[in-house]
């Protein structure tokens, strides 16, 4: 299959996503943010980084981007739409998603390795046994996900939370186990279809095994099998 | 030509510029007349220490700067090395210590930023950076905001690039209190090909000012609070702060590297310290050319700007290209299609002089190549100074009482891996992104990083790698400096060797006092003259760096401070080694041998409270054995682990393996030495390397062959770091002491 | 040339980190009477003469708040 | 127990990052009649009753506000 990868000025793990997919044997090419047409593309990825310098706020300024149009037509015809760190924050934005990504509780930036639990979902990037858990790189300084309570139940009742934060072990800790502060635990939530997927880890990070493990992989190979399976 | 200056203000002003006397009247003599306003700013920039390196000149030239994989030596932005197969890596250390020391935060941005233009001014990708701090000790609150702001300033502005930061080191130690240390390193990957260089040549063709706009933000900044000392009238200075916008920074690199892949320019020069004077000169004089510079043409931040301040302004996040006429309009494109603005500002000359206007008034004609050429070379007067009679005398074996009985040396372990100099940095590193580019093989927390060498974006990977380390221990420059700093060049080799990188050549950043000390210019020449033996010893060259002097709070020097940054070349990035234990049963090596020499020991810093006594001894050529035999166990596939030993001794680098590892080690010790010597003595040359046991035996033919020392001292497994019956504590104990120190500190507990 | 000044709060019920954290700090620097520290966005806008208020909400509620979490308040300034 | 207002802004001078690139954003946005944008800190202060005005900005000099590259202005809240 084929990633379409878009490229803010700010991006900058546009270059990761695609050497991630050459490892798993997909093709995938750039998306200049001005660009209007995604033909070709089975999949578009809004990568991490800093989109016009996460100035405003994170992804305020990048969902206005002529490609961003496009973006969402695709979306709504179904297609699969992944946000990646700074990519959640623009789906977000964009309402592609729901809530609001804020500024991490300890107001650090946070670069290191984690561990969620994969959720029953409808996300169609994520076809993993629920409970299962991913070690996987965060690396940002507003993943502190809100929402209000409404729309979380609505997510909750959906099927829409897709990866919570958790101890090593798999549990929750009673204060949360989100290194954000976010809500609920909340690393990656996915719309009602299951088609746009939004979560703070960077799976990119953890696909190539000369540069660690491999648990990042199966959100590539998720929407591989899907797409092969629908045709 | 404006004059506006009479011959009575002008060496006034001159003074209060900060150019002496004699430096004035050469000034007047290059120009047969009494400069004008711009002018003078101009040659009291370009003549100030921190851009002509009038002090330090003549010392420098003692560094061996050649090598076979040099491919650019000092004298541009950065040093470019080979490191096969068509691929070059241009690297560089500097200091923004002044201007951190007023503002933390954005004074490490921009030291950051302006690093990192010196790379990708080379034609390179920035794929690395590294930072070497200095501060106070963490109970003073001043020094947790400088060390806090400064970590998240660094943080700040390379995770926003996406360039990652992979390593790095820091120490707290009163010396710092009044001025911190801040030196970056960058490094960029490019093919050899690219090798672009900052200069102008070509009469009619034009200059191109790209990036930010100019504003009086950090007029006189880096350079004028890089050549003074610090005293209570650094708060005056603080409008010429300058505020980071990495968004603006990360535009430039893309449209800079596409505008010479492309290869639309000529030359390529970063605006950094005396900003467009400096750059424009230093260009123009590399080509042998003038230039003719119009500063209405300069899009301005502010309004009625002087001629002489948009020549001298360091707004941050400037590019200056020189380009044929014929390529400006694709030019141009590349830098809207990034949403750069960009701007004819002038032309080349044949005339060879640098002429500045206001529209039709020139404000400024002088010979180009003086500004950047002509700058008085001084011969500083040096003394040995008298302190390091009182502190060599001491000898600290007899002049301390040292604990004897177990429970007392377990304490010492572990508080000497809770002490802020040893601790863990995660605290540090977790708020760096370590891993974009997907290049980072080793992270931090170890010895040296290992990089990947390759284009990940266009899977043009090599299967080669780099180490990188940035090491320098102040308190032992201290007490020798020629010493010390050799120390740090070994303990840089050291780190990049345990990693499985072969050294191949150094940058730098010599920190130091006000060199018209005598007694500090001694320090600093003494240092330069041990990194040189050492370079020489091990045939690694220097290929660039920096010079950071007047580092003084109210009249007392930092300790001398040559920050060593260190490149290893790696054929097979794979066969890279970690610090961490690896399996139970695992036999623990020590290469070198321990010798009981605690002089200027953290121990002694940290049982006793006692800075003195004698560096530890460096032989560069056990040195260099030692680290030959690690670099081919680690070749032949038998070294499980390997770590150096340094800050804390023995048995810091024990507990930091069994850390590392999760896994304990059963020790003992045959040495001869007294126990707090054989775990604390810092003595140099020192590797702790594991092996599967049937690997021994071939790790004892490496060390022979190399004819070095060695001793079996131990196996891995279990639960516990235990010295015989003189330590035994618990991996939980040592985690408990070592993983939350910083944060602790940084709490205030 | 015409002046607003735009103030822009988190909504009730949305938690602030950085308040939160200035809060703690001014407390455990003395300043006990400290209760409560809200810190949101103070723009400052110049525009041609003539721009509606209107015209300012709508910049607002399109880029420089968002209205998920945030909101704003709008006054025109009056030149001195 | 009363309120104060803070305004803090960067000095004159200081380059203001978010700021300049808002207003690029506004302006390809169709706001063609911005011309300038300067985000700065909008601080919300509860402190107990009776508390200084110089109180206050000793908070602001202290922690609320960079007096490196900032600016700030204090307003106390009438109730209403
Ligand atoms: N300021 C820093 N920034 C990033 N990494 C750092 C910093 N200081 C230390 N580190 C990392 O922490 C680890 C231990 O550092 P250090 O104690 O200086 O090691 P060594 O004694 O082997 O030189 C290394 O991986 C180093 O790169
Ligand atoms: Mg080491």
């Amino acid at each position: 299959m084929r990633f379409g990868v878009v490229i803010f000025p700010g991006s900058n793990c546009e270059q990761d996503v695609v050497h991630a997919a050459h490892v798993l044997g997909h093709e995938a090419d750039y998306v200049w943010h001005g660009d209007t047409d995604l033909a070709g593309f089975d999949a578009i990825v809004l990568p991490g980084g800093f989109s016009y310098g996460d100035y405003i706020r994170c992804g305020a300024v990048a969902r206005f981007s002529p490609v961003m149009a496009e973006v969402v037509r695709f979306a709504e015809r179904g297609a699969p739409v992944i946000g990646i760190c700074n990519g959640f924050q623009i789906l977000a934005e964009a309402h592609l998603l729901p809530g609001a990504l804020l500024r991490n509780q300890g107001l650090k930036f946070i670069c290191k390795e984690i561990t969620v639990t994969v959720e029953k979902s409808a996300c169609q990037w994520m076809d993993a046994t629920p409970g299962s858990l991913l070690r996987l790189p965060i690396n940002h300084n507003e993943g502190n996900y809100i929402c209000d309570p409404e729309t979380l139940a609505r997510m909750e009742a959906n099927g829409q939370i897709v990866l919570r934060y958790c101890e090593s072990d798999g549990s929750r800790a009673e204060g949360g186990s989100a290194p954000n502060g976010a809500l609920d635990d909340i690393a990656g939530i996915c719309n009602e279809r299951g088609n746009v997927f939004g979560l703070m880890p960077h799976p990119e990070r953890v696909v190539d095994p000369a540069t660690g493990h491999t648990d990042g992989a199966v959100v590539f190979a998720s929407i591989a099998r899907r797409l092969a399976e629908v045709g | 030509m404006r004059e506006d200056l009479s011959p009575e203000l002008a060496p006034k002003l001159a003074v209060e510029l900060g150019l002496k006397p004699a430096e004035y009247d050469k000034v007047v003599e290059i120009l047969g007349r009494t400069p004008s306003i711009t002018e003078l700013y101009m040659y009291s920039l370009m003549w100030s220490e921190h851009c002509s390196y009038k002090h330090s000149r003549k010392a420098l030239r003692m560094f061996p700067t050649e090598g076979e994989h040099v491919l650019q030596g000092p004298g541009e932005n950065a040093g470019v090395i080979s490191v096969g197969d068509g691929w070059a890596l241009a690297f560089k250390m500097e200091s923004h210590n002044h201007p951190s020391a007023i503002e933390p935060y954005q004074g490490a941005a921009t030291g950051v930023g302006g690093i990192i233009r010196d790379i990708f001014t080379m034609g390179a990708r920035p794929i690395a950076s590294l930072n070497s701090l200095r501060f106070g000790t963490l109970d003073k609150p001043r020094q947790r905001y400088l060390f806090e702001g400064a970590v998240a300033g660094i943080g700040g502005y390379g995770n926003c690039l996406g360039v990652p930061t992979v390593g790095g080191e820091v120490y707290f130690d009163e010396a710092y209190e009044g001025n911190c240390l801040i030196n970056a390193m960058s490094l960029g990957l490019m093919r050899e090909e690219k090798l672009t260089s900052a200069t102008a040549s070509g009469p009619g063709n034009l200059v191109l000012l790209i990036g930010s706009t100019t504003g009086r933000d950090g007029i006189g900044g880096a350079s004028t609070l890089a050549s003074q000392e610090f005293d209570e009238k650094a708060e005056d200075k603080r409008p010429s702060v300058q505020v980071g916008d990495p968004f603006e920074e990360k535009l430039l690199i893309e449209a800079c590297l596409e505008l010479l892949e492309e290869e639309l320019l000529v030359g390529l020069g970063d605006l950094g310290a005396a900003g467009l004077t400096s750059s424009a000169s230093e260009m123009a004089s590399r080509g042998g050319v003038g230039l003719d510079i119009d500063v209405t043409k300069i899009p301005a931040r502010e309004e009625a700007m002087k001629p002489f301040e948009f020549m001298v302004s360091e707004s941050q996040e400037r590019m200056l290209a020189v380009l044929v006429p014929e390529n400006l309009e694709a030019a141009q494109a590349v830098c809207a299609k990034w949403g750069l603005r960009s701007t004819v500002i002038g032309t080349v000359t044949d005339t060879g002089r640098f002429v500045v206007r206001e529209g039709d008034e020139i404000v400024a004609d002088m010979p180009a190549a003086t500004l950047a050429h002509d700058a008085p070379i001084y011969d500083p007067a040096m003394v040995r100074p008298a302190y390091l009679d009182e502190v060599q005398a001491f000898d600290p074996i007899t002049g301390v009482d040292h604990p004897g009985c177990e429970y007392v040396l377990d304490d010492i372990v572990l508080a000497l891996l809770a002490s802020p100099n040893v601790c863990s940095r995660r605290w540090i590193w977790q708020q760096y992104d370590h891993q974009v580019m997907l290049n980072t093989v080793v992270l931090p927390g170890g010895d040296a990083a290992v990089l990947r060498i390759g284009d990940t974006g266009r899977g043009e990977m090599t299967g080669r790698g780099v180490a990188v380390s940035s090491d320098c221990n102040g308190r032992y420059c201290y007490l020798d400096p020629y010493v010390g700093a050799q120390i740090a060049f070994a303990e840089a080799a050291r780190n990049v060797a345990c990693s499985g990188g072969y050294p191949a050549a150094i940058t730098d950043c010599l920190n130091f006092g006000n060199p018209e000390k005598p007694e500090v210019f001694w320090t600093f020449y003494e240092a330069i003259r041990g990194l040189s033996d050492a370079c020489r010893a091990f045939g690694v060259p220097v290929i660039s760096g920096n010079v950071s002097f007047y580092n003084e709070s109210f009249g007392s020097p930092i300790y001398p401070t040559p920050t060593v940054g260190m490149v290893g070349v790696m054929e097979d990035v794979s066969k890279h080694c970690t610090v961490a234990f690896k399996n139970e049963g695992d036999v623990i090596f020590l290469l070198g041998e321990t010798e009981n020499e605690i002089g200027g020991s953290e121990y002694l810093k940290l049982a006793h409270g006692v800075v003195s006594g004698r560096p530890p001894a460096l032989d560069l050529e056990l040195e260099k054995a030692v680290q030959a035999t690690v670099l081919a166990a680690i070749d032949a596939g038998i070294a499980r682990s390997a770590h150096d030993c340094s800050e804390g001794g023995l048995a810091v680098t024990l507990a930091e393996c069994c850390m590392a590892g999760d896994l304990g080690a059963d020790i003992h010790l045959d040495d001869g030495l007294p126990a707090y010597a054989s775990l604390f003595s810092e003595t140099q040359s020192r590797i702790v390397v594991t092996t599967a046991p049937e690997d021994a035996e071939r790790l004892v033919e490496l060390a022979l062959a190399n004819a070095i020392p060695y001793s079996v001292i131990g196996t891995v497994g279990g639960d516990r770091f235990a010295v015989e019956d003189k330590v035994g504590v618990t991996l939980v104990q040592l985690r408990e002491a070592w993983e939350p120190a910083l944060e602790r500190a940084l709490a205030g507990k | 040339m015409a002046r607003f000044q735009i103030f822009v709060t988190y909504k009730k019920g949305i938690f602030d980190p950085p308040g939160a954290t200035a809060e703690r700090a001014l407390v455990s620097l003395g300043y006990d009477e400290v209760s409560s520290v809200k810190i949101g966005k103070f723009i400052q806008l110049e525009v041609a003469d003539g721009t509606s208020e209107e015209r300012v909400a709508e910049m607002c509620g399109k880029l420089l708040a968002n209205p998920v979490i945030e909101d704003f308040r709008i006054e025109p300034v009056e030149e001195a």
